[in-house]
């Protein structure tokens, strides 16, 4: 049951690499890419506990983290052009 | 008496020093120069004395490779080079001293101080005691050198010096080098030795490649078709083309030619396996052409040039008869040409500085102004020629003996043809200098004979060519010790 | 701590070079790195010492047994290379004190100078270390140091020719691992002398083969051996001077032991070339590498670019000695080894000293500096004569054995021979178009341009006088390297 | 070269294509960024070979010690497994991460000199340069 | 009986987590465009990732591993959307427009509440 | 700014409740219980909660222990609506013609603090088939994979319990 | 203008954690080697998070460019330094039974330093060169 779920997730992640190909805009891709990444969080942990290894699940946390934050830096230098920019203060709140 | 051997490579270099020391005082400088000269010819004078009773000073300087050391040797061969070379650095210098500044010569210390490394080299060529020392004390004279080819520094000195330089290193890099590693494999020493080191220890083939590969190896000895550096060279100031045709450079040449066909070879292998008979024949080439080439030149410097590429050959072509009487002969006409070849070339500059003539037709009654210089220039025509009551008569005589005991009439033959070409083209000179009429407009007034030190270095080589035809004894007592009687 | 030599020789610039990043100011830094390349020049010397007494020097790192743990492991072929990279890092780091100031933007110094300590740890752990992942992980500090080192460079190029050299270098780097990981796989060692021990069992198999052929293109690209060289003439080109005398001199040399440690000790000088036929397969890749670079060298009119295409040539030549399978020729690869490394370094080290002065070393820049830096000049004059093999330079005693090897496997290989000596003829070709420039032509430059300041003048001169005195006196260097090359070839085509 | 060989030898196959592809993308593109992904790419590859092959990691047996300063008398007790393989595929996993981030600095730092990443026009750019010198 | 429960358990939360991961990469090939994709891999971070996870805390049992397993969980639940929630308002400020069924765009500046933008289907 | 003192004080008690909720969060991942671990625990968690203290991002927002009451009640709640619509949205994506009407609309919400409104925005997100796509003051933007996913009944209701969360700890 | 209410906040929930989680790796990780390089990976990551939410200035306030380039020689210094404490302890080069009466807990501290010292240095030099990406964006306009 574990390898039909791992056939589904490699199944699912294939689908999304397709459009992450297709794009057409580079949102598109990057929401792939971000699908993919969580995708592969849960390939992690399920393979982990295939294995009996569950530090896996420490890796797979790690994974997800750094799949989080490439996103944000992704779309951040895509709006801004700069990794760096402070944030924009002239609206509400904050 | 192996201080000695050290003396003789660091009084010019001491003199180098003394000479940069006192750039800013000219006189002090030339002086400096001279002291030097003098006080090496006499150091010269004192290892003569001890070779020609049989003694064999040497000294190891450095171990560079294990087993194959910078070492000096004084054996009689070199010892004859020594000096020559040394004695005519003296007179060389005080020509140089009336030269330079009658010509007005930029540069002038520099000039010295090369001059100085220069005869440094040639002493360590001279008393090289192996293979590699030599080829080490061939390649800084190269070096040492460049600097005065390219003295005057024009687009033309460069030219000269690339080509100087380019055959000179590429020839000695190219085969010399080879051909030294050659040997060290075949024999597994580099010593230079009485009866040669690859005495049967190679068969004729590789005997002649070797040899063919020293030969042309040893660009200084200008055999062709590696010639070409000299007559470009010809672009330096007069002295240093004195240097370069009599002193040192062609002079290293074919002793270093010779020595190694005594010393590495011995003669009686290379006469034994007779490796050596196309190597004749290339040097029969060089001689006539040299001669034939040296007609067609107008430069007087120029004709000059071929004339000495045709008269190396003749060196090279008796150490390769390898037999006694050739090496004899091929020893004395180092001595011998080096004598006249140097008054001839003595002459061409005083011609330069005193009339600024350089064309061998510009010179038509130039005699009766300038007679010591154009007599001193039929003497030394007669000493190239071979012709008595010069020393050069001496060298061709056992040049043409040993060519007869190698059973080569034919070479025979080309020493005639080749000495009648000389004189043909060498006696053209003073001929047109005494009993031609000037052209119109004559040129002459105002001029007169060249600067006092030369004068003085001119009749000096002058005369000595003809005291070496009464007393040849101490060259020829050092080649009998070199190749027996 | 005599015991501790061998990691002391890789710590003590590993420590060193954080520590400049501490020092913010760049003497400061710089006197550090001083400090720990003479150090390390110390500590090489005493290794060779031990090493030349008492044989095979052996280090444990944390105590873990050799096949297992990290092994230092130091023979006279190691030692030998050790001191040629100590030497080359301790006579370079002083001069590059003075030569970053114009070189090099003043806020990068003490970056330049943990580089630079960086570089010579990985180097030295290369030469050192008896681990063969060890080698990986010191070749990659040493690599990664060295773009940034060459990235420092103030033209812009020096990007580009960083970029290349990291693109490029790190394929080599990955092949190389990729042979490690097979070799690995096949004797479950990583232990140098236990590879070499497990190897023979494995000979026939398709993957030790494969893993050769990796490991094979992997340090060929390391040591820019042509055709893979291709990294090399911009990197060189366009780093700070320092730089390049440093990588010129030691860079290439470590790339070519690793080549002999991995195929002579490791894989062993049978397997490499009865087996595998490497002589026959290098053969020809040096004799073109050294023809053409040669070749191509002459038409350079960037000097240091120049001299980089002859080092592409040179590279050939120490190649060519492995390819004769004698031990005359490894003799003369090994002596090619220390020499090319002292030629080198004091001709880019010449350079720097130009570019401090006139910033640029553009052949027709350089018109009438031979009156106007005449130390500098000279310099070159017998770093140039050394290059191409005038007695009494190391350059001659290194073509001596070449050639003398050559001879000694007769029949063919005397062309071998004469095309060394014939591209010892193109070395004067390039290096007297620098010269005839630097005496025969007329300064154009700034009137103000004067000698360099004695501060790289010392360091370069050590180097040159350095390059008379082994070319005068070679007994000792031409013995170490005839003992190593008989510990590499193991009675192999002795003769 | 049966089926079979290609079937067991599954990992092998898919790594040379990602080495294939890296390589490709590596010789074939010209923006930088992209040199560096094939790179990775490449790379990449290379630790997964070795992560399929399964003896470097995991099932290596944990090794028992001579204590190397007990002299001989053996330690019962397991140190510490073999680290060996892991650190290994770690090890070369974070020279290949700061190999990528210096190739990254040096192309932030190529953009801002050439103002381009594509290698087309930096080579026309530096022809340029050397052409004017 | 009890194993079984939780093994039918376990089968159940695998599958159909399976089953809302694979819809959900369909839509992400189907949709058409970058917004409404959005919503696809919604699915497979919410319902996807958190029942095959749930699913694998079932197996596990009441342990440590089951600990980390909820944090994995409630880790993608949390940045899942921040994620989503950013990219939207990149695609939006970055002028992606979004699809609508006339294929005139929505005007995304466009002040009036619920309903307005895009007109009913026909 | 003054600080005050029971400003000061509700900041160090904040930076305690995030230490405490940081150990309890090491106590579960840690499997090892000895003392050196705890140790190793206590400095970890110090170092975290130092750092971000010197950020300057403990606060109300970071530290929402106000709301862990309401929470327990949302939460599920919240699962129960993103299981509801995660049905709806797969028989849209399923369904043999894609029935897709997308729009943006535009509202108000009733939260008045950030932290409100975060909890509503990503509340909104995670279910599918609504994506919030942008947020100006109470001013919220939605996008919609079809109309009736937005004028429905759960947004409303939504927008009320997270205002209610928000206004229980309040 | 649009504002970042959500990735704010959601990031200030986060950061703490991720510090933390960051330590747990490191002090967990010397069962498997390799920790210290996923910490530091990991507790960059935090900062990075924080420099894209608040600004690249507001983070290099707390960790100033100078004091991150210094993590990175640090870590060296403390890899290199524990090694040459083991040699001062009179064993090998990172000989790690001389740290602990106890071979195994001298082992354990061992592996525990020198992954500290990979840690500092991983963070060191990931957040340098985040900054370098950060900060060169600046000139663009
Ligand atoms: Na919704
Ligand atoms: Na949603």
């Amino acid at each position: 049951m574990f390898a039909v779920t791992t056939a589904a997730l490699l199944v699912a992640m294939a689908l999304a690499m397709c459009r992450a190909l297709l794009g057409p805009t580079a949102y598109d891709r990057v929401l792939a890419l971000n699908n993919i990444g969580t995708k592969t969080v849960v390939l992690i942990a399920v393979l982990g506990f295939l294995n009996g290894r569950p530090d896996f699940l420490d890796l797979a946390l790690v994974y997800a983290l750094i799949n989080f934050i490439g996103t944000i830096a992704v779309l951040k230098y895509i709006e801004y052009g700069d990794l760096g920019a402070g944030p924009r203060r002239d609206a509400t709140g904050g | 008496m192996s201080a000695l051997l050290l003396l003789s490579l660091a009084v010019p270099a001491v003199g180098t020093a003394l000479i940069l020391l006192l750039r800013r005082n000219p006189n002090a400088r030339e002086a400096a120069s001279l002291v030097t000269a003098g006080v090496l010819f006499a150091i010269v004078l004192r290892i003569y004395g001890a070779v020609s009773e049989g003694a064999r000073p040497a000294l190891v300087l450095a171990e560079p490779i294990p087993g194959i050391p910078l070492a000096l040797e004084a054996e009689p061969l070199g010892v004859l080079f020594a000096l020559i070379a040394s004695f005519l650095w003296i007179v060389t210098t005080m020509y140089s001293i009336g030269y330079m500044r009658g010509h007005h010569e930029k540069n002038q210390t520099r000039f010295y101080v090369f001059f100085a490394f220069a005869i440094a080299s040639v002493m360590g060529v001279a008393f090289a005691g192996n293979l590699f020392t030599l080829f080490v004390f061939y390649e800084i004279l190269s070096l040492t050198t460049f600097p005065l080819v390219t003295h005057a520094g024009t687009e033309a000195a460069r030219r000269a010096g690339r080509v100087y330089l380019g055959i000179l290193f590429s020839t000695s890099i190219g085969f010399q080098l080879l051909a030294i590693v050659w040997t060290y494999k075949l024999a597994g020493t580099l010593d230079f030795q009485d009866g040669g080191i690859l005495n049967g220890r190679a068969s004729a083939g590789v005997v002649a490649v070797l040899l063919g590969l020293f030969v042309f190896g040893i660009g200084k000895a200008a055999v062709m078709p590696f010639h070409r550096w000299l007559p470009a060279a010809m672009v330096a100031p007069t002295p240093v083309s004195a240097l370069l045709h009599a002193v040192a450079v062609v002079k290293a040449g074919v002793f270093a030619v010779l020595k190694i066909t005594v010393y590495v070879f011995g003669i009686d292998f290379v006469a034994e396996l007779g490796a050596s008979v196309w190597l004749m024949w290339v040097a029969a080439a060089t001689i006539i052409l040299g001669s034939l080439v040296a007609f067609t030149k107008d430069n007087l410097k120029a004709r000059l040039a071929y004339s000495t590429v045709s008269q190396l050959s003749y060196v090279v072509l008796g150490a390769m008869l390898a037999n006694s009487r050739g090496v004899i002969g091929s020893g004395m006409h180092i001595a011998m040409h080096a004598f006249g070849k140097i008054t001839l070339f003595f002459c061409a500059g005083a011609i330069m500085v005193a009339a600024h003539k350089s064309e061998v037709s510009q010179l038509k009654g130039l005699g009766r102004t300038m007679p010591v210089t154009f007599c001193a220039f039929f003497v030394g025509t007669l000493s190239i020629v071979g012709l008595p009551p010069t020393g050069g008569s001496w060298s061709k005589w056992f040049l043409g003996m040993g060519s007869l005991e190698a059973g080569q009439t034919g070479l025979v033959a080309v020493l005639m043809v080749s000495s009648l070409l000389s004189l043909a083209y060498l006696m053209e000179i003073p001929l047109k200098g005494f009993f031609c009429k000037p052209d119109e407009p004559p040129h002459h007034e105002g001029i007169h004979e060249g600067p006092k030190w030369s004068l003085v270095a001119i009749v000096t080589t002058a005369v000595a060519c003809v005291v070496l035809f009464l007393y040849p004894d101490p060259f020829y007592r050092l080649m009998t010790m070199v190749a027996g009687p | 701590m005599s015991e501790h030599l061998p990691i002391l020789q890789v710590v003590v610039p590993l420590m060193a070079a954080p520590l400049c990043i501490f020092l913010r100011k760049p003497r400061a830094a710089g006197a550090l790195a001083v400090l720990a390349s003479w150090s390390a020049l110390a500590i090489a010397l005493l290794l060779l010492r031990e090493v030349l007494s008492t044989g095979v020097v052996s280090y444990a790192i944390g105590d873990w047994p050799p096949p297992i743990g990290i092994e230092y492991r130091i023979d006279i072929v190691n030692a030998w290379v050790l001191v040629i990279v100590a030497t080359i890092g301790a006579v370079v780091a002083p001069y590059a004190i003075t030569s970053v100031e114009r070189e090099v933007d003043p806020h990068r110094i003490p970056l330049f100078f943990t580089a630079y300590l960086l570089c010579l740890c990985g180097l030295l752990g290369i030469t050192i270390t008896g681990d063969v992942f060890n080698v990986f992980v010191f070749l990659e500090i040493s690599s990664l140091s060295a773009y940034a080192l060459i990235s420092l460079g103030r033209q812009r190029r020096a990007l580009t020719a960083a970029f290349r050299y990291l693109i490029m270098g790190s394929v080599g780097a990955t092949f190389i691992v990729i042979g490690i990981g097979l070799l690995y796989v096949m004797t479950g060692t990583l232990n140098m002398a236990d590879l070499a021990a497990l190897l023979p069992e494995v000979w026939d198999s398709r993957t030790v083969k494969v893993a050769y052929g990796f490991l094979g293109v992997g340090i060929c690209l390391k040591l820019a051996l042509f055709p893979l060289h291709l990294w090399l003439p911009n990197a060189y080109a366009f780093a700070p001077s320092p730089v390049t005398a440093f990588m010129a001199s030691t860079a290439t040399k470590v790339a070519v032991y690793m080549l002999l440690r991995f195929f002579l000790s490791i894989f062993g000088g049978h397997f490499s070339f009865d087996v595998m036929g490497l002589d026959l397969v290098l053969l020809p890749l040096a004799l073109v590498a050294i023809v053409s670079m040669s070749l191509v060298a002459i038409f350079q009119v960037d000097v240091k670019r120049l001299l980089a295409y002859s080092s592409v040539a040179q590279i050939g030549y120490m190649i060519l000695g492995l390819s004769f399978a004698s031990v005359t020729g490894l003799t003369a690869t090994l002596l090619h080894l220390f020499n090319h490394a002292l030629m080198k370094g004091a001709l880019f080290m010449a350079l720097g000293c130009v570019v401090y002065r006139i910033g640029s070393v553009q052949i027709g820049a350089m018109a009438g500096l031979g009156k106007r830096m005449p130390f500098t000049m000279a310099a070159f004059v017998v770093g140039g004569l050394s290059l191409v093999g005038v007695p009494l330079t190391v350059g001659f005693v290194s073509k001596w054995y070449l050639i003398l090897g050559a001879l000694e496997k007769g029949g063919l290989w005397m062309g071998v021979a004469g095309i060394v000596l014939l591209t010892s003829v193109m070395a004067l070709v390039y290096v007297w178009r620098v010269v005839e420039v630097a005496y025969l032509r007329d300064f154009v430059g700034d009137d103000r341009v004067r000698e360099a300041p004695w501060s790289l003048l010392v360091p370069t001169w050590a180097l040159v006088l350095a390059n008379l005195y082994f070319g005068i006196d070679a007994v000792r260097t031409s013995e170490v390297a005839r003992g190593a090359a008989e510990v590499l070839m193991m009675g192999i085509g002795s003769s | 070269m049966s089926l079979d060989f290609f079937v067991s030898h599954y990992n092998y196959w898919v790594v040379i294509f990602l080495m294939m592809v890296g390589f490709y993308i590596l010789i074939s593109r010209g923006n930088l960024i992209k040199k560096i992904v094939g790179l990775n790419v490449f790379q990449t590859s290379v630790f997964m070979l070795y992560i399929s092959m399964g003896k470097i990691t995991g099932g290596t047996p944990p090794i028992l010690l001579d204590d190397p300063h007990g002299g001989g008398e053996a330690v019962e007790h397991v140190v510490y497994s073999n680290p060996l393989p892991h650190v290994l595929i770690l090890t070369a996993i974070v020279v290949g991460i700061a190999t990528t981030s210096v190739g990254l600095a040096l192309a932030v730092r190529i953009k801002e000199a050439y103002g381009t990443l594509e290698e087309d026009e930096i080579n026309r750019i530096e022809a340029q340069t050397e052409a004017a010198e | 009986m009890m194993d079984q429960v939780l093994s039918v358990l376990t089968w159940l939360l695998l599958l159909s987590g399976g089953f809302f991961l694979l819809t959900g990469a369909i839509g992400m090939v189907r949709l058409p465009d970058v917004f409404t994709r959005m919503h696809a891999a919604g699915m497979a971070d919410t319902m996807g990732a958190g029942l095959i996870l749930a699913g694998l805390c079932v197996h596990s049992g009441v342990n440590l591993v089951t600990v980390r397993l909820l944090l994995v969980l409630a880790f993608v639940w949390f940045t899942s959307p921040i994620a989503t929630h950013a990219l939207a308002k990149a695609a939006l400020s970055g002028g992606a427009r979004p699809y609508t069924l006339t294929g005139t765009d929505a005007d995304p500046g466009d002040e009036s509440h619920a309903g307005g933008g895009a007109p009913s289907a026909p | 700014m003054r600080h005050g003192l029971p400003e000061e004080i509700d900041h160090l008690s904040r930076i305690a409740v995030l230490w405490g909720i940081l150990f309890g969060f090491w106590l579960l991942l840690s499997d090892h219980y000895t003392a050196l671990f705890l140790v190793f625990g206590v400095v970890t968690c110090s170092v975290a909660v130092f750092v971000s203290a010197r950020m300057g991002i403990v606060d109300r927002e970071s530290v929402p222990v106000h709301l862990l009451w309401g929470a327990l009640g949302y939460l599920p709640w919240l699962v129960w609506e993103v299981f509801k619509s995660n049905v709806r949205v797969a028989r849209i994506i399923l369904a043999p013609r894609l029935r897709v009407d997308p729009s943006i609309v535009h509202f108000r919400a009733s939260q008045r603090t950030d932290l409100g409104r975060f909890i509503y925005a990503n509340s909104i997100t995670l279910t599918p088939g609504t994506v919030t796509t942008g947020i100006v003051g109470d001013d919220f933007e939605v996008h919609a994979i079809v109309q009736e996913e937005i004028d429905g009944t759960e947004e409303n209701t939504m927008n009320r319990r997270v205002a209610v969360l928000e206004g229980e700890a309040a | 203008m649009r504002e970042e209410v959500v990735v704010r906040v959601g990031a200030k929930v986060l950061t703490p954690f991720i510090i933390m989680f960051a330590l747990y790796v490191h002090f967990h990780g010397d069962y498997s080697p390799g920790g210290g390089f996923q910490a530091g990976v990991i507790l960059a990551a935090a900062f990075a998070l924080l420099a894209l939410v608040y600004g690249l200035d507001a983070v290099q306030r707390v960790l100033p460019p100078w004091f991150v380039r210094m993590c990175a020689a640090l870590g060296v210094l403390i890899y290199a330094g524990v090694g040459v404490v083991t040699m001062l302890l009179g064993h090998n080069f990172l000989g790690y039974d001389a740290l602990a009466h106890d071979a195994q807990r001298g082992q354990h501290y061992g592996i525990m330093a020198v992954e500290l010292g990979v840690l500092v240095t991983v963070f060191g030099v990931m957040v340098s060169v985040f900054y370098l990406f950060a900060g060169r964006g600046r000139r663009e306009p």
